[in-house]
């Protein structure tokens, strides 16, 4: 884990409250493998307010046009608050600090390809921003993703055509109906469990906490695996202020509260206590 | 920056060594507890070796699960927490985490927490014949835990008799006292430890606050209440170390909104020894050992030779 | 928008008056004592008439002088004072400001300072012969003044004492007394008070804090301590606030770093039946204002007929 | 006085720290009255630290090139802390809140020209930004004005073409003599004093305190009026928070705490403690 200084190289507005920020950071993008994060000071000067960073997913890597070597990193913010708001008004050349790469990685080993055919990635609204680099590991070792898209209204389903543009199967869904099946995206996904009926198949979920719950007892009832990539309001991310934690089980089955920082944010599903929210 | 350089009286090279209850610590900067948890944390951020010392998260004899979330969220140049003395216990403390630590050239402090009298002198006892523990720093303002601590800081007379015991208890280590702001004079409580036999005082611990979700009309905190901490504080903090300073003899250490050099300064001025440095280590992990060097910038550029001659310093 | 708009039962128009010891406010929002002088120097930035009160600048029976300059500094999200009660004396206030103000439809509060006992019932004696006001309010807790408030609040018999013996001084006006942060538990205050025969209480007074100009090694107030306000303290206030509340009958009075219709919101929400806006005023003349109207919209806009539906709704 | 949202039209980076930093404010600008100040908060949004605003003397107003109507106000900003810092950094089409303008002006009357031959504009460092507006109001009354400019070393002079470009009489001093006479400017000063020896005369005076008592001195040996515009650490500007007093004597000369948003900032040097310094 590295403490920066980075420049805003780019920031893009998405619409809905979203914006894609690009931040010049070699070193990070470097290290950052899929599911993980960085803490990012939302203005610059670290004593200025708000003074605690926030923790953002890494959506993608910038490359190098010419070298094709990691040269920063790819934020999709969505405006919520204090923080994000400000992240939202950067301007290209503001500096701000980032910390990170950090937290639990998705599990994805060499050996997967063998005992996995499939992994279906399922996303409500900025949740999409953990799976964009998981869907690109998961197709390098040879595992076919499906992506199942949910959000309020079409506007919030942001960077699906990164992933169409990687050739994946999509299934969308929003409660207007305005893009996709109308509804929530458990319900396309519980269809095709239901179809595939084998275990060759993984979940990896994130997005809100309903929504991550359901997939998980989904995951239950078809005895398959479920990763989550679980959200909780940080102090520090460096498992110092034991502020990030949900309660759950640890390796040895015992009950306790995890520090989403360390122990997360992806976690199997199992180890994640679904009926007491950490918001 | 080594302990040697600093100490060594070659001009422009101030001497920011300074005693606290017989232990020496190469500079005044010290990381607060449950702000810098075991110190390894940091490790790979900053140099553990350039601070005075280390306060390690607060310890209990057996591990504590503590409150459920949220725990924390941010106010106006602060944030309130309710994490609830959660921690791993003292065995796993000495057995994973000390020898770590030791490595580094600074000094070990051990805050300690507990529910009752018995919960301090318990772990007390057991800190006092481990090595590698400059001192011990006894929480007994924690606001955090509904039966704990409060009592300790509602009435001087508790305060001093938990501090006489937990002296006895380990009577190998120096004993620092961590005085709660959530009192009408704090001056009394200083009194009533020092008489009791603590080495130090640690001023402040952090305020009792509140925050509420307007849309939801529920606290931000499950706990409800939480400690207030953060540069919001920092004028309360002063203000307390300045009129617990002129009460006692023993050193008084100033905790509350450091997060920069003027800041530790100010604390310094008003006659603190030493200061810790607390939430300013979440969003600024190096905050203490860039606070080190600037002090030793300050002094410097102005032909400053020993940081005592800042130390109560404060003209009126 | 005037009161009649405001109590008419028309479908979403919110009804906000409260009712504070038999008087009636327009709406929950009123000015804190000294951040809005006597109102009149606000007339031309906002509408007078659009708030529910106005709390004047402490008067004494005799003008005060005040202490010397520099008085006030900025901290973090908030500002330490240390006036000293200057203020032009309880005659100049009714001949040459009441009139002016009493143009205005709101009400006014007269918030009472002095030294001691006397002074206090004093003035309390004189302004409960003026027609005008709607309230007294108790400062029994300024920091500020050497002599002046302390012992009142380190002891909640005393501030029972004073507050039966205002109680008597002025029978005709409804009494606030405004508390003291500065104390273990307000809540023994909130008490000792309702008991004495308050019909109000003001939570909080300014929180005692310093301030250090590191360049001169100098107090950056000439009185060396002062009294911090701002956001930096809310949520200490609104605890004790929720506190208070908790513990009494009549009305609480929520005061400290409110600024936007958001921090007004977490007041009511912890169960104040109306607000004071204090230092907001100071960098944002309107504000009160503004507040009052965001809080019109805010219960507008979820169907929130009676701002009483809002009051104490806190849930845990 | 008016509280208005008002844009950055310009801002000039004149070295040393001092910026000259235009706004777009017709009304006030309108308003205004040598020696009066606005209060700026320093960053966008009023709820942003730093909270309190800071008060800056109107150097000039900026009119409109066609019909010479007022359109702004020109302020000059020394970065000497802050809130000053953070004006310094405000870029073209920001919007700052700017409430004045406000405080008692200079006293400058019709009849002035009568009694008046000269006045004598004494200025240190920044203080020179209260003094532009009076030295062109007292030549429209007739009153010839000779400014008297002294500053750490040339750089600190900011400014001071455009005293000479209404071709007034200017006496520079410099501690480092890098400009003008090595020294302080009260020493010029009482030399012209000295040779002068008439009654027609009058100060102004704006900057450190120690050079505003060593004004007023002079002025009390040769008799004649001086009026000085003070500085103290304002809250409100709106005689609220009752904390920018300076000590000294009211009108009916009782010894009184005087508040420099209301009372001042300009007052008869004769009313003002010289022996307690506000900071
Ligand atoms: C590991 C991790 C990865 C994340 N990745 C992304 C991402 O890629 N893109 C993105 O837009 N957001 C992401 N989030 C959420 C993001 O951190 C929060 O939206 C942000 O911290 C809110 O801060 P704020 O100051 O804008 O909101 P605040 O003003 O602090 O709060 C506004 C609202 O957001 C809620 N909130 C505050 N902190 C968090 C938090 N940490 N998580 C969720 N809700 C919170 C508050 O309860 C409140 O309701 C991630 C969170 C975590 C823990
Ligand atoms: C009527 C009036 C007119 C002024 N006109 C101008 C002007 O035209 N141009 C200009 O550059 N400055 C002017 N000043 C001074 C200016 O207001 C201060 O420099 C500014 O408020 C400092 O704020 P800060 O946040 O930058 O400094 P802070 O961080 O608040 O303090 C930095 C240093 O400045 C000192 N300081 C703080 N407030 C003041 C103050 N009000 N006056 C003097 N020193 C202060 C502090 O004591 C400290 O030493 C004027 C002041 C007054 C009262
Ligand atoms: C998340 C968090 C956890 C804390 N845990 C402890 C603790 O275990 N023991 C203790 O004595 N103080 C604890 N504190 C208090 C700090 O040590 C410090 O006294 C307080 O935060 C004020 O300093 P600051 O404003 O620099 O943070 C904690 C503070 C925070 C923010
Ligand atoms: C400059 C200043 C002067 C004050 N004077 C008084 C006073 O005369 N009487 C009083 O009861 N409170 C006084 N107060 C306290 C305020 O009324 C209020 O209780 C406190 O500032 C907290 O509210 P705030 O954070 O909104 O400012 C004063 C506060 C300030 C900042
Ligand atoms: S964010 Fe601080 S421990 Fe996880
Ligand atoms: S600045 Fe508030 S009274 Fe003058």
């Amino acid at each position: 884990m590295l403490d920066k200084n980075v420049r805003v190289k780019e920031i893009q507005d998405l619409g809905a409250g979203n914006y894609l920020l690009t931040l010049r950071s070699p070193e990070q993008a470097r290290l950052v493998r899929p599911g993980q994060f960085v803490m990012l000071k939302c203005v610059e000067g670290l004593n200025e307010p708000p003074l605690l960073r926030r923790p953002f997913s890494v959506f993608d890597t910038l490359l190098q046009p010419r070298t094709g070597r990691p040269a920063g990193l790819v934020i999709l913010v969505k405006d919520v608050g204090t923080g994000s708001h400000k992240l939202s008004q950067l301007r290209p050349g503001d500096a701000i600090g980032s910390l990170g790469p950090q937290g639990r990685p998705f599990q994805i080993s060499a050996g997967m390809k063998n005992r996995l055919g499939m992994a279906c990635l399922v996303a409500g609204g900025v949740g999409i921003a953990a799976l964009y680099l998981l869907a690109r590991d998961l197709i390098a070792q040879n595992v076919r993703p499906l992506l199942f898209y949910g959000g309020r209204t079409a506007a919030d389903l942001v960077l699906r055509e990164c992933f169409e543009r990687l050739g994946i199967e999509t299934h969308y869904t929003t409660e207007d109906g305005s893009l996709g099946e109308r509804g929530i995206v458990t319900v396309p996904l519980e269809e095709f469990l239901r179809g595939h009926r084998r275990s060759d198949l993984r979940l990896y979920a994130c997005g809100p906490w309903g929504m991550m719950k359901a997939t998980h007892q989904a995951a239950l009832r078809h005895g398959i695996t479920c990763e989550v990539s679980l959200e909780a309001r940080m102090g520090c991310s460096l498992g110092a202020c034991m502020g990030c934690v949900i309660h759950g089980w640890d390796q040895n089955g015992e009950e306790q509260y995890l520090r989403v920082c360390q122990e997360g944010p992806i976690m199997n599903s199992r180890t994640v206590d679904w009926e007491t929210s950490p918001f | 920056m080594g302990p040697k350089a600093i100490t060594t009286g070659v001009r422009n090279v101030p001497q920011l060594a300074v005693d606290i209850g017989g232990v020496r610590f190469k500079n005044p900067v010290l990381t607060a507890s449950g702000t810098f948890a075991y110190g390894l944390e940091f490790a790979h951020l900053m140099d553990l070796s350039s601070i005075g010392g280390i306060v390690v998260k607060g310890i209990s004899m057996k591990p504590i699960k503590g409150n459920p979330p949220p725990r924390i969220c941010e106010t106006a140049s602060g944030m309130l927490n309710a994490i609830g003395w959660q921690n791993i216990g003292a065995v796993e403390f000495i057995t994973k985490k000390l020898p770590g630590l030791r490595k580094y050239d600074t000094n070990i402090v051990v805050n300690i927490v507990g529910f009752d009298l018995e919960d301090y002198l318990e772990v007390a006892r057991f800190l006092n014949d481990c090595p590698g523990i400059a001192a011990l720093e006894l929480n007994i303002s924690c606001p955090n835990v509904k039966k704990g601590g409060f009592h300790f800081n509602k009435d001087p007379r508790d305060a001093a008799h938990v501090t006489a015991q937990a002296k006895k208890a380990s009577p190998r280590l120096p004993l620092w006292v961590k005085l709660s702001p959530n009192v009408t004079d704090v001056r009394e409580f200083a009194r009533a430890c020092e008489d009791a036999g603590a080495d130090a005082l640690s001023v402040i611990n952090t305020l009792v606050g509140m925050a509420i979700d307007v849309e939801r009309r529920r606290p931000k905190l499950r706990y409800v209440t939480g400690g207030l901490s953060g540069p919001a504080i920092k004028p309360i903090a002063l203000r307390m170390v300045w009129e617990a300073c002129k009460v006692v003899k023993i050193p008084v250490i100033g905790v509350g909104g450091i997060s920069t050099t003027e800041d530790a300064l100010e604390f310094l001025i008003a006659g603190a020894k030493a200061v810790q440095v607390g939430t300013a280590n979440f969003y600024n992990p190096a905050a203490s050992q860039q606070i080190a060097l600037g002090l030793q910038d300050y002094c410097g550029s102005r032909r400053i030779e020993d940081i005592h001659e800042i130390i109560g310093s404060l003209s009126s």
